[in-house]
């Protein structure tokens, strides 16, 4: 194989990797949101419920 | 309850969708053949459509969940909807940044107004609407009510967009996806792949219904802690 | 018999209250009115591509001004908290539902015909008598299924804190069947087409206005719940 | 509770009045229990036997751009009145706001709304009237005014729920009390013979304190 058929083959799987590194990336990036939504909701659940246990007290 | 409280088999499904990944991964680049047209290129079209498929699915249980919460008022299948609609949301943009790197490719311009593409936007927009609809209710019942209306109403409405869409278009399809038929291997690997983002969908939905759980109780704590006050 | 009575009551009462202010179709015209001045600027009205898009100029203005219609429709009500009031009363939701899309539909249309000979006027459009006859039809559809759906949404929205900015987000993507449809038939009828090439066009709108006035109709209850 | 009482509902912001409301007006269905008016139970009938029911509210409902009598057709056609025309000039001549009929209720003050918003709830002779909180925003005047017209409805044998938090107002016209807090009944009574100062004790003490 020539060089010019190997820079055309990496040319060509430089559009497939953009395509698998964005849904990569966003599925990466979906995760970290969703384990960062359930990190916060959970501290404020506990707050609460230590609040309200005080309360009781 | 606990915002990690996912359900039964969450963490099985995690790694099944993981493996699924892998396998299809195989699947596209060494057990598919070369497609003869678009070459190593067309191995985009495999995660197109498996994301695109599982979009679609996605809103059409959001569609589903909403009849349910409307006939029951339970609120798990409202859970359901919009932790389904947050899904499908993130796969459609998916789907809309994958479609251009396709056709920069295939039709040598980033957008064109091809009915799928075409659709497939407006669907995004719909589904954007809908979490306007759920962030400008306070009220969880209203909310739940309110926001099921628009998911019926937005999904009956997609296959009239798309036929509009579509008779609309004077555009020539330059190639089909598949560039007509698809040889065997190429559809088992499609097939393959499909069913691993199914698998990611459900992984993720449970994980996206934990976290609206979690929400419905932090309201709830609130709630009660109101009335505490007041009385 | 005695459901139409109330429908009849209901479009009564929004268009009394509306001819004594005149608050909703003025604001709509005038809106149809700005538009048609703004894209008079934007696009030299003499030049041929400006009549290529002139169908599309129409209905950009008609759907704006529509919606701004459509969100005052239950937010006038909310005043003494009106819509309470009804939803007391021994009437079917869905005799509410209809009620609105009459006199919405009746608003808008009084509006798109005050301001279409404005369009043709000031853009200089040439058009013959049957090109003017097939329009009217299709405006009669297209807006239709508009206010169907629109009514529906504007009832939804009026419930959300934000429900100005709401009202056009959530209903432009559901109604961009309609608006294509309308600005290829209106394209089409203002060419000289005859019916028979508009076939298509004219039977996706009929499955939209009827499949948006059955589904909200039956839906509009949740709509309206306490 | 028997027909033709009248009864005060009390109890402090947010005890539930407005929920018993929602639901003995046929708005909301209970999520427990049932209710019956009548002696009918409610069911699936909630839009006809809303026929039998009106409300006056702290809104008046009313349309202010319609005059008067615009208003009390409108409706009267949603609650099927029969002979209307001649309902709306015995109700309004019962508000006494005959002289105000032609013009629209956007001019009218806060106490001739109220009126008219009494005459709305009677125009279909409802057999139950509930009144949500009607003092709100009367001064002195238009309250005696009200007064005298909830005297004549108790005249008329109608069953009438007042629901209040101002125990100061409405007291001798009812027959029974009742009082609400945190979403339960606390207190039931006959109100005969009650005085204001004998019931602010008893009042206080289910309510006050907490």
């Amino acid at each position: 194989m020539d060089q010019a058929t190997l820079d055309l083959i990496t040319y060509r799987l430089s559009y497939v990797w953009a395509a698998y590194s964005v849904v990569m990336i966003g599925l990466f990036v979906y995760l970290s949101t969703i384990g960062r939504r359930q990190r916060k909701l959970a501290q404020d659940i506990n707050l609460l419920r230590q609040a309200i246990e005080e309360k009781r007290k | 309850m606990d915002p990690k409280d996912h359900g039964r088999g969450h963490f099985a499904l995690g790694w099944l969708a993981l493996a699924l990944l892998l396998v299809s991964a195989f699947a596209i680049f060494r057990y598919a053949p070369l497609e003869k047209v678009m070459l190593e290129v067309q191995k985009i079209f495999y995660v197109h459509v498996g994301v695109a498929w599982n979009a679609f699915l996605a809103f059409a249980v959001v569609c589903v969940a909403s009849i349910a919460y409307l006939k029951t008022k339970n609120r798990r299948w409202d859970v359901l909807a919009a932790a389904s609609a947050e899904v499908g949301l993130l796969f459609t943009t998916l789907v809309l940044l994958t479609g251009p790197v396709w056709g920069r490719f295939a039709w040598n311009t980033w957008w064109t107004w091809e009915p799928r593409l075409t659709t497939t936007l407006i669907l995004w927009f719909i589904y954007v609407a809908y979490f306007l609809i759920r962030s400008g209710v306070a009220e969880p019942h209203r909310r739940a009510s309110l926001s099921a209306v628009f998911g019926i109403i937005g999904f009956l409405d997609v296959p009239i967009i798309y036929f509009s869409v579509r008779l609309w278009g004077s555009h020539p399809i330059v190639l089909g996806k598949g560039g007509g038929g698809l040889h065997p291997m190429m559809l088992q690997a499609l097939i393959i792949t499909v069913f691993a983002y199914t698998a990611l969908y459900v992984y993720l939905t449970q994980k996206a219904m934990a976290v609206e759980r979690a929400k419905m109780e932090l309201d709830e704590i609130k709630e009660g802690l109101r009335e505490g006050a007041q009385a | 018999m005695g459901f139409l009575v109330k429908v009849a009551g209901l479009v009564r009462k929004d268009l009394l209250s509306e001819l004594r202010t005149k608050e909703m179709i003025s604001s709509m015209l005038i809106f149809a009115f700005l538009v048609i001045v703004i894209f008079a600027f934007a696009f030299e009205p003499s030049k041929a591509t400006t009549k290529a898009v002139f169908p599309g100029i129409i209905w950009v203005g008609f759907s704006f001004a529509g919606i701004l219609g459509l969100g005052r429709s239950f937010t006038a009500e909310r005043e003494n908290d009106c819509l309470l009031g009804l939803m007391l009363a021994p009437v079917d939701r869905s005799a509410i539902y209809f009620g609105k899309v009459i006199s919405n539909f009746f608003l808008v249309t009084l509006m798109q015909v005050v301001s279409l000979p404005v369009f043709f006027v000031l853009f200089d459009y040439r058009v013959t008598a049957g090109g003017i006859g097939k329009l009217v039809i299709i405006m009669v559809m297209a807006t239709f299924g508009f206010m169907a759906v629109g009514t529906l949404l504007a009832a939804l929205s009026a419930n959300a804190r934000t429900s100005e900015i709401l009202l056009p987000l959530i209903l432009f993507p559901i109604i961009v069947p309609v608006v294509i449809a309308a600005v290829k038939l209106t394209a089409m009828a203002l060419a000289g087409s005859s019916w028979g090439e508009m076939g298509m066009w004219l039977r996706m709108l009929v499955v939209y206005d009827v499949l948006f006035l059955v589904i909200p109709f039956m839906l509009f209850d949740f709509v309206l719940e306490v | 509770m028997a027909t033709g009482q009248f009864m005060a509902v009390l109890g402090p912001n947010g005890a539930g009045k407005t929920t018993l409301l929602k639901i003995l007006s046929l708005l909301v269905k209970p999520t427990t229990g049932q209710i019956a008016i009548n002696g009918q139970e409610v069911g699936d009938h909630l839009v006809k036997l809303r026929r039998e029911i009106g409300v006056v509210s702290h809104n008046t409902f009313l349309y202010p751009n319609l005059t008067a009598y615009e208003n009390l057709r409108f409706y009267g056609r949603m609650y099927d009145v029969p002979d209307l025309e001649q309902r709306i000039g015995t109700v309004i001549r019962e508000v006494g706001m005959a002289y105000a009929l032609g013009d629209p209720v956007r001019t009218f003050s806060r106490g001739m709304q109220q009126r008219m918003a009494i005459a709305r709830a009677i125009l279909h002779n409802p057999s139950v009237l509930f009144l949500d909180e009607p003092y709100t925003g009367l001064d002195q005047q238009a309250m005696e005014i009200l007064n005298e017209v909830l005297k004549g409805l108790r005249d008329q044998k109608r069953t009438v729920f007042l629901i209040t938090h101002n125990f100061d107002q409405g007291l001798d016209l009812c027959d029974r009390v009742v009082i609400m807090a945190r979403g339960q009944l606390v207190y039931q009574a006959s109100a005969r013979g009650l005085s204001a100062a004998d019931f602010k004790d008893i009042y206080m003490s289910h309510v006050g304190g907490s």
